[in-house]
């Protein structure tokens, strides 16, 4: 009763226009933010609004191009790409260019919407922080950075992208460096991106080289129709450029450097997590998809499984989080882990529907955690707690973002992670459909108990929470119609628009696309999803207040009250939760800081304790003392030579003649 | 000598102009040059190569006579005869530069070297002269008797004087190689040896340097060192050149062993004359190596060109370097150039000289060292013969080595801290050492930017070998 | 514009300086103001003759040697004075003019200790001399006196106006200033390489019939002259004398000590021209005249690059010296430009070409902006530093700014340098030991990781954080508009060839092009 | 006529000469033994001069020559050792090594 049906483009068979001047004037999407950046630094300090207006004017503009830009490709799907040759470099054209099919004008769309919110929204966030201005530059060049990564139509100007997105996330994570945590953990960002960059580097070079040439397009097409030539190499390739997506979309085991990220102000975090930093590695997996598909399938399941460790991984780790932002930051770990999974078993729009989907409530999800830390002044949810009363607004878009989170209908993170467990369903991935199933079931747990801790109940803080300023909660508002109506554009059967916008781009997609519900699937998510919220809040707030939730659990033997009445939940208690909740996801939390994170700590250090071994004890006393007792060698063989000097005149007569018949017996010998 | 005290200065004056004029002839002949003209039965000859070497011995003695002014000013010293000996010395040069035959070059040597025993020992009250003058007497007159019974041996072989009739006679008996004449040959060379210090025969040197009076000092080093090499050249390319590779080998080895020895034991030094003693020895090492080279591939001519080439420059910037010395020991009033820091701050322009000539001495482009050097390296390696190969990589690391103790002087009087003591004392730099310093200088720019200037020296040394 | 394009504006450029800098020592001492003014003058003359040079040359033929003239200078031995620029040259001739500029203008007001701006700027002119003339000296002799010309200044340099600390060096008995040295050090190891890179020019004397002709030698060189034995001690020699210069791994060890001790000026300079005239070298003489051997050491010198690239940046993780560890990273810098060099491909010698401009641009900025900090805050241990984005923050935001170009963030100049270099190793000339090669290219992939690491650490340790206490009550002055009017070009440059490479390789590609096809064929 | 005794007579005083120099410490006896070195060579000069019939005696007049020259020469000779002996009062040339090295 489930009927799928190929969603097939050839080259001949897409209907597109090429978009005409609004496609040809796409690059001003790039270079604005740029030139914003420029005028905010120079006059930023001399503007009434200390350079913010610019900023949000930018944002303005770039928002309403990509809705434009949207708009044309609905109506009629746009695909073009343009070149500018920045120099050629023996046989390679280095080029630049812009982009504008589905995948980039959604991209556009996310990162302009997003941004634009986050914006307003920092506008007052940020009233009165130290380096207002600089904040705004640095906010708006990441946007930018984003965007020439996703206008990108060759894997040069993706590099370029790449970096500066990584450069421009240091700058907004150490917006605080006077603290030496931000600056490291600003550090820890850039560098752990830096070692998957190293991956991603590799991969371009082997995909150039083999292909002869930067252009995506040319790549893709080439890996459709040109087998012999990149076979050999596909599989390594691939890996690596996974291994690039890895590190910006923080995959397991790369993904340390996330919640440490959480040190820069929130609405970095919002826009870090939603739209421009961690969707970076989905998109390449995305744009490069058809060669994965084509020229790679095993690659594809290896991207697969490292996807389904990452969201259970991240998920459990999320539960005992403490930290409302932290718990929000493993989230976005395991919900990209859905997204690579997703693209790991070949399904590409399931994918990208829930990069779309997720990145709006996620902004929602992350700018309603900042506009309570803002008045409780706290990250800690322990210090939290009974604001549903005093932050109205503040929790109504925090409960939709929550619930579009766990996947419930009509939210939209129901549509998009249902597609994705229907692609596992029918891939026949059973185990990791199961999985992902769990994995809905605990997002669904830690987000209600993060809900619990931190509205419901009583007030456990020391300050006067109040509600944010409507520059903060309208965003909110805006954002939760979006959390709402996002997974609409998507529905099986009803309209699949967004498969439609995505697929429509130069090169062939291979995927299958259910054409209906798959009601296995669907009913299997929206129970895991039901089962959480239950259990969440069966244990926050029937099991006892919020405040006392977890403590109860711990301190108090649960199963005295099953015997009384519930064995069923006392054996479920006694042998699933308390395990699961505090030892394995401990253990995950233990391994996860003490192992993983050490690593990369250690990294610097052993590579410093190395630097200093190699300097101290081979240059500085190898070489060098080499040269030096050279030199004062011959000085030294000079000191014994010139003992011949001992002014007796005889011995000089003595030395002549000796030398007279040392000369003779020679020439005797020699001749 | 006829003059009577009081006008002494003009005695000075005298014997500049003298040697000023007898520049005169020379350039006549030059002009006047058609083919070499044999005198006394070919015992004496006027060609490109000797006019040449003439100039440059007259030369050397006028720049002599002007550092020497103000020294015998200085003291209570005979001015005739200082002047008298030096221009008895200068023709004892310029006999042997003509000379073509075994009296002749005899005489000349003699007569070049007899004056210089007595002037190293002019600082009468001073110790030190007096025994660098016993030192160098002794073993000259040795060398001399040597180089005699060297040639008695030729005379008693062949019966002949004349350089051509020699060599003749010994190609025609093909005796080039019989005991005797390499008998003769190493005496000569050992005797000659001791004239431009080579090692073994170089033990006089640094302490007649440094007893002689500074003058006379930079005469030795570089008139009679020139006059040493000339006559060697003469008689082993005009008499022994049948024997080259029995001599050739050997020359190489003195050569390499001159050159490092010298070098090693110059890093040592912190007399400056002492020091330039040394570097002198191991100037003369690279001197001696093409010829020595020449005389194993019986390319004379290549050989003879570097030789001359490395000499003419040598004798300039060694003479400043004698200059500059002699500037600073007097403002420092020490013979430990440690005890200069930062003179040169005190006159830049001595200071700058100073650089100049030593760095042109350890052979960095532009100075005139450097093709000096490189005309060495070339005539080594365009041996294509693995010693010659070999003896440019001995002197190749040398030419590094060297440069420490050549560096050590600039730096000393440009980077380290000025010695209070010597902040009073005022910097004296006369006139006619100004003279000589612009001179020198000059030559050693010159001959570094524009070594084309000595090309015309490989056409003479073929005339000189052309008869 | 006949002038220009016969050899004679190439002369001007190359001796302008040179006069000019004698004209300077005919100044009296006293008059300060007009040494300054005239040396500033006459630098900024050179440079814009280089630029019309710049518009005279006809990028069209980039691969010719072009604006030259050849005149006879030693006739006995056959020393020709031969000059000429072509794409290779062009953008380092330029870029060495126009780097001194900057330093003239720097010294304007922030000459080191002992004041004297006559022999200071004298020196530096001189030392443009011979910068530029090794850049178009198309006649071994004659490179080989201009390559010597740059040792007697930048002696001076660091030996006169050098760090005066005092450090205990192994080896030696008794300590020593920094500056003496670092200077004689400086000093004897290049003339260690150049001595025996001498010997090597006279070898191709003597085999390529007695000329010491650039481009004669390379006609010789690639119609199979060279060979065997010979051949190898030959290029072994020039290797010799270029890599010290570079400076290469294990040779490099000059470089941090003259850094150090160098006064700001004098480290820009040296970092910026000076190691470029070594890998200038290889592209010009090593490589195309010795083809088959420069294919023979390739791996080597591969292999030695990224040792020097790892061995950089690991060194640079031990430094407490702000300017010992920027000079370190020069070493692993180079080892890019060298590891391009080494693949023998188009590709990875106009990524050694980039990498010697933005190398020169970039870390010349590094070492003014470390300068200038070690004279304001009279020390360079980064441990006492430390928060300077608040005491000095146009210095400390061009300090990141420079930090980021450095580590080859894509989209600022050092970045091609890097990747095209390793682009080019993965894919070496046709015959290269793949294998070799492709692990140099994964050794230079983990080194810019090392590198982004030092660079972020440093500026963790110098920029960020609260200043501490004894910078407090001092007032340290910021950058005043002479060094700003001296490093903002820089900046400017950094962005241009970040943004746009066609600066660069639009000279560079086909000139390469056609050097190597000539090398090796096709 | 006889050749090799004379020869050999020459070569010893020669030896002689040269044994003189090395033990002699008194600067006028090593004076002496150079004046033995010198006489060996006139004895060659003029052995070999009758012996090849030289009728332009070149060989006699080499010696004349030589013997004025070593005339000169043992007058500065002496003319130093004088000046020494002023000076230090000894003649003894081993103890002049003020300069070494």
């Amino acid at each position: 009763m489930v009927n799928f049906k190929p969603t097939v483009f050839a080259e001949g068979e897409l209907v597109y226009t090429d978009g005409g001047i609004l496609a040809e004037y796409a690059w001003l999407l790039v270079v604005l933010p740029f030139v914003a950046a420029l005028v905010i630094t120079f006059t930023g300090k001399y503007l009434p609004l200390k350079g913010a207006e610019v900023a949000l004017t930018t944002i303005g503009i770039i928002f309403l191009y990509s809705a434009a830009l949207m708009y044309l490709h609905i109506t009629s799907g746009v695909v073009n790409e343009f070149f500018i040759n920045v120099g050629s470099i023996g046989v390679f054209d280095i080029e630049f260019g812009w982009v504008v099919d589905g995948l980039s004008i959604m991209m556009y769309f996310v990162v302009g919407t997003v941004a634009l919110l986050v914006f307003i929204y920092a506008t007052n966030y940020m009233e009165g922080e130290i380096r207002y201005t600089f904040f705004f530059t640095s906010l708006t060049l990441f946007a930018g950075s984003m965007l020439v990564l996703v206008s990108s139509p060759t894997l040069i100007q993706i590099l370029i992208g790449w970096e500066l997105v990584g450069v421009c996330s240091y700058l907004l994570i150490g917006h605080y460096w006077e603290k030496k945590d931000n600056s490291s953990a600003a550090m820890k960002a850039f560098i752990t991106n830096k070692i998957a960059d190293v991956g991603l580097m590799i991969g371009i070079i082997i995909l150039a080289l083999n292909t002869g040439t930067l252009r995506i397009s040319k790549i893709l097409y080439q890996s459709t129709h040109d087998y012999e030539k990149l076979s050999t190499v596909a599989f390594v390739a691939a890996i690596l450029l996974f291994v690039g997506a890895m590190g910006k979309s923080a995959q397991f085991p790369l993904h340390v450097w996330l919640p440490d990220a959480m040190a820069g102000p929130t609405p970095v975090s919002a826009l870090m997590h939603a739209a421009t930093m961690v969707t970076a590695g989905v998109y390449l997996l995305a744009r490069m998809f058809p060669f994965y598909k084509a020229m790679a399938p095993d690659a594809l399941d290896v991207v697969m499984l490292f996807g389904v460790i990452t969201l259970l991984a991240a998920g459990l780790i999320a539960v005992v989080q403490d930290d409302l932002k932290k718990v929000l930051a493993y989230s976005t770990v395991s919900q990209l882990g859905y997204m690579v999974a997703a693209i790991g078993s070949g399904a590409y729009t399931a994918a990208l529907f829930h990069l779309w989907t997720h990145a709006f409530f996620k902004a929602l999800l992350f700018l309603g955690a900042g506009s309570v830390i803002h008045s409780v002044h706290s990250n800690s949810m322990l210090e939290m707690g009974g604001l549903r009363k005093v932050m109205p607004k503040t929790f109504a878009t925090f409960i939709i973002g929550t619930i579009a989170l766990a996947g419930l209908p009509p939210f939209a993170g129901f549509f998009s992670k249902d597609e994705i467990l229907a692609s596992f369903n029918h891939e026949g991935e059973t185990t990791f459909f199961f999985i992902a199933v769990l994995g809905a079931f605990i997002t669904a747990f830690y987000m209600t108990r993060a809900v619990s801790l931190t509205f419901l109940g009583e007030y456990r803080g020391h300050g006067h929470p109040h509600e944010s300023h409507n520059l903060m909660t309208t965003p909110l508002l805006t954002l939760s119609v979006f959390a709402i109506a996002s997974g609409w554009v998507n529905i099986p059967g009803v309209y699949t628009g967004f498969t439609d916008w995505v697929t429509t781009r130069k090169n062939k997609i291979v995927e299958y696309h259910p054409e209906s519900f798959d009601l296995f699937a669907l009913s299997s998510g929206l129970l895991a999803g039901l089962l959480g919220i239950a259990l969440g809040y069966y244990l926050y707030q029937l099991q006892g207040s919020a405040e006392t939730g977890d403590n109860k659990i711990k301190i108090q033997p649960i199963w005295s009250v099953l015997e009384n009445k519930y064995y069923l939940d006392h054996f479920y208690f006694k042998f699933v939760i308390d395990p699961v909740k505090i030892n394995i996801s401990k253990a995950v939390d233990k391994f996860n800081t003490n192992v993983i994170d050490r690593f990369v700590n250690g990294f610097g250090q052993v590579a410093s304790l190395m630097g200093s071994v190699v300097y101290n004890n081979f240059d500085q006393n190898g070489i060098d003392k080499l040269l030096n007792m050279s030199s004062t060698g011959t000085d030294n063989f000079g000191g014994k030579v010139k003992l011949l000097q001992t002014g007796k005149t005889q011995q000089y007569l003595m030395l002549f003649l000796g030398g007279v018949v040392t000369i003779s017996l020679l020439i005797l010998f020699i001749t | 000598m006829i003059l009577p005290r009081k006008s002494k200065y003009y005695v000075a004056a005298f014997a500049l102009l003298g040697t000023l004029f007898s520049l005169a002839p020379l350039v006549i002949q030059w002009a006047s040059y058609t083919t070499p003209i044999y005198a006394f039965e070919n015992s004496f000859v006027i060609d490109k190569f000797s006019i040449i070497l003439k100039g440059l011995f007259i030369l050397i003695t006028y720049l002599t006579f002007l550092l020497s002014i103000n020294f015998i000013e200085s003291d209570k010293y005979y001015q005739g005869e200082y002047y008298y000996l030096l221009l008895s010395s200068l023709l004892g040069a310029l006999i042997v530069s003509s000379s073509r035959d075994l009296l002749t070059i005899f005489i000349g040597i003699e007569l070049a070297s007899t004056p210089m025993f007595l002037l190293s020992g002019w600082k009468k009250g001073d110790r030190k002269s007096n025994e660098g003058a016993i030192k160098f007497f002794l073993l000259g007159v040795l060398s001399a008797s040597l180089i005699l019974y060297g040639f008695s041996l030729l005379y008693g072989l062949s019966g002949k004087l004349v350089f051509s009739e020699i060599s003749s006679y010994l190609l025609g008996a093909s005796l080039a190689n019989s005991p005797v004449v390499l008998l003769s040959a190493i005496l000569v060379i050992s005797g000659i040896g001791f004239k431009i210090s080579v090692v073994p025969f170089h033990s006089w040197a640094p302490d007649t340097y440094e007893g002689a009076p500074l003058p006379v000092t930079a005469y030795l080093s570089v008139s009679s060192k020139a006059t040493g090499f000339v006559a060697l050249i003469i008689l082993l390319t005009k008499v022994f050149a049948g024997s080259g590779s029995s001599w050739g080998i050997i020359l190489v080895i003195i050569s390499g062993l001159t050159m490092t020895l010298g070098n090693l034991v110059a890093l040592q030094q912190n007399n400056p004359v002492r020091l330039l003693a040394y570097s002198s020895i191991s100037q003369a090492g690279f001197i001696l190596a093409p010829i020595a080279i020449s005389g194993i591939t019986g390319d004379y001519q290549d050989g003879i060109f570097a030789s001359v080439t490395y000499l003419i420059i040598y004798a300039f910037m060694n003479l400043g370097a004698f200059l500059s010395v002699h500037l600073f020991s007097n403002y420092a009033g020490s013979t430990n150039f440690y005890e200069w820091g930062g003179a040169a701050r005190k006159s830049p322009l001595a200071g700058v000289l100073t650089t100049i000539f030593f760095f042109s001495l350890a052979g960095i482009p532009p100075l005139g060292g450097w093709f000096a050097k490189f005309v060495v390296f070339r005539s080594l390696l365009g041996s294509a013969n693995s010693i010659g190969i070999a003896l440019g990589v001995v002197g190749a690391i040398n030419a590094v080595i060297a440069l420490v103790y050549y560096a050590r002087i600039s730096k000393v009087i440009w980077m380290d801290e000025p010695k209070s003591i010597n902040e009073e004392k005022i910097f004296q730099f006369e006139n006619p050492l100004k003279v000589v310093g612009v001179f020198t200088v000059l030559i050693t720019f010159v001959s570094g930017i524009f070594p084309g200037i000595f090309s015309y020296l490989g056409e003479v040394s073929s005339i000189f070998f052309g008869n | 514009m006949e002038l220009l394009t016969n050899g004679m504006g190439l002369s001007v450029v190359v001796f302008f300086p040179l006069i000019s800098a004698f004209i300077i020592t005919l100044i009296p001492k006293a008059q300060e103001q007009l040494i300054k003014r005239f040396a500033l003058v006459s630098s900024l003359i050179t440079f814009v003759l280089s630029a019309v040079l710049l518009f005279q040359f006809d990028f069209s033929s980039a691969d010719k040697l072009q604006l030259g003239n050849k005149i006879s200078w030693i006739k006995s031995i056959n020393a020709n004075y031969e000059i000429g620029i072509d794409g290779i040259s062009l953008p380092l001739l330029v870029l060495s003019t126009f780097i001194t500029v900057l330093a003239i203008i720097y010294s304007i007001e922030h000459l080191p200790e002992p004041k004297s701006p006559k022999g200071f700027l004298a020196l530096i002119l001189v030392l443009e001399t011979g910068m530029n003339g090794t850049f178009v000296a198309l006649d071994l002799i004659l490179f080989f006196v201009f390559f010597e010309i740059v040792l007697l200044p930048m002696y001076f340099m660091i030996g006169i106006w050098g760090d005066k600390t005092v450090r205990t060096v192994s080896g030696f008995k008794n300590q020593i200033e920094t500056r003496l040295y670092a200077s004689i050090k400086f000093f004897v190891f290049t003339l260690f390489g150049s001595a025996f890179m001498l010997l090597g020019f006279l070898g191709l004397y003597y085999r390529g019939n007695k000329t010491f002709s650039i481009p004669e030698l390379i006609e010789l060189g690639t119609s199979g002259a060279f060979t065997g034995t010979f051949a190898t001690l030959v290029f072994a020699v020039l290797f010799l004398g270029f890599a010290v210069k570079v400076p290469m791994w294990p040779l490099h060890t000059w470089l941090p000590d003259a850094h150090t001790a160098a006064p700001t000026v004098g480290s820009v300079l040296l970092a910026a021209i000076l190691l470029k005239l070594g890998s200038y070298g290889f592209v010009r003489i090593a490589i195309p005249i010795l083809p088959d051997q420069a294919k023979a050491w390739a791996p080597a010198i591969a292999i030695l690059s990224a040792i020097g690239i790892i061995y950089g940046s690991l060194a640079c993780l031990a430094q407490t010296d702000l300017k010992r560890l920027i000079a370190f990273s020069s070493v692993g810098h180079m080892g890019f430009v060298m590891l391009g060099i080494a693949s023998l491909t188009p590709i990875g010698i106009n990524a050694a070409m980039i990498g010697m401009v933005a190398h020169g641009v970039i870390t010349g900025l590094l070492f003014f902006l470390s300068g200038s900090m070690a004279h304001t805050y009279h020390t360079r241990d980064m441990g006492r530093l430390g928060g300077n984005m608040k005491l000095l923050p146009k210095t400390g935001a061009l300090l990141g700014f420079t930090a980021m170009a450095s580590l080859g963030l894509p989209g600022l100049a050092g970045f091609w340098g890097e990747f095209m270099a390793l682009l080019g190793a993965y894919n070496p000339l046709d015959g290269l030991n793949i294998t070799v090669f492709r692990t140099s290219m994964v050794a230079g992939a983990i080194g810019t990781v090392l590198t982004a690491g030092y660079l972020l650490w440093m500026l963790q340790r110098v920029n960020l954080g609260e200043p501490s206490d004894e910078w407090l009550d001092k007032d340290l002055h910021d950058a005043d508009v002479y060094e700003l009017s001296a490093w903002i070009p820089l900046v400017v440059l950094t962005v241009l060839i970040g943004v746009f490479p066609k600066l660069i390789f639009g000279a560079t590609n086909d000139a390469v092009i056609a050097m190597l096809s000539k090398a090796f064929g096709g | 006529m006889i050749v090799q005794p004379v020869l050999v007579v020459a070569a010893a005083l020669f030896s002689l000469g040269i044994y003189g120099i090395l033990v002699r410490r008194n600067a006028v006896m090593v004076l002496l033994s150079i004046e033995l070195i010198l006489n060996s060579v006139n004895i060659n000069f003029i052995l070999f001069d009758t012996m090849l019939a030289d009728t332009l005696m070149q060989g006699q007049i080499f010696t004349i020559f030589i013997i004025t020259i070593a005339a000169a020469e043992v007058g500065i000779g002496l003319a130093i050792v004088l000046m020494l002996f002023r000076n230090r009062q000894t003649a003894n040339i081993n103890e002049f090594d003020l300069m070494k090295w």
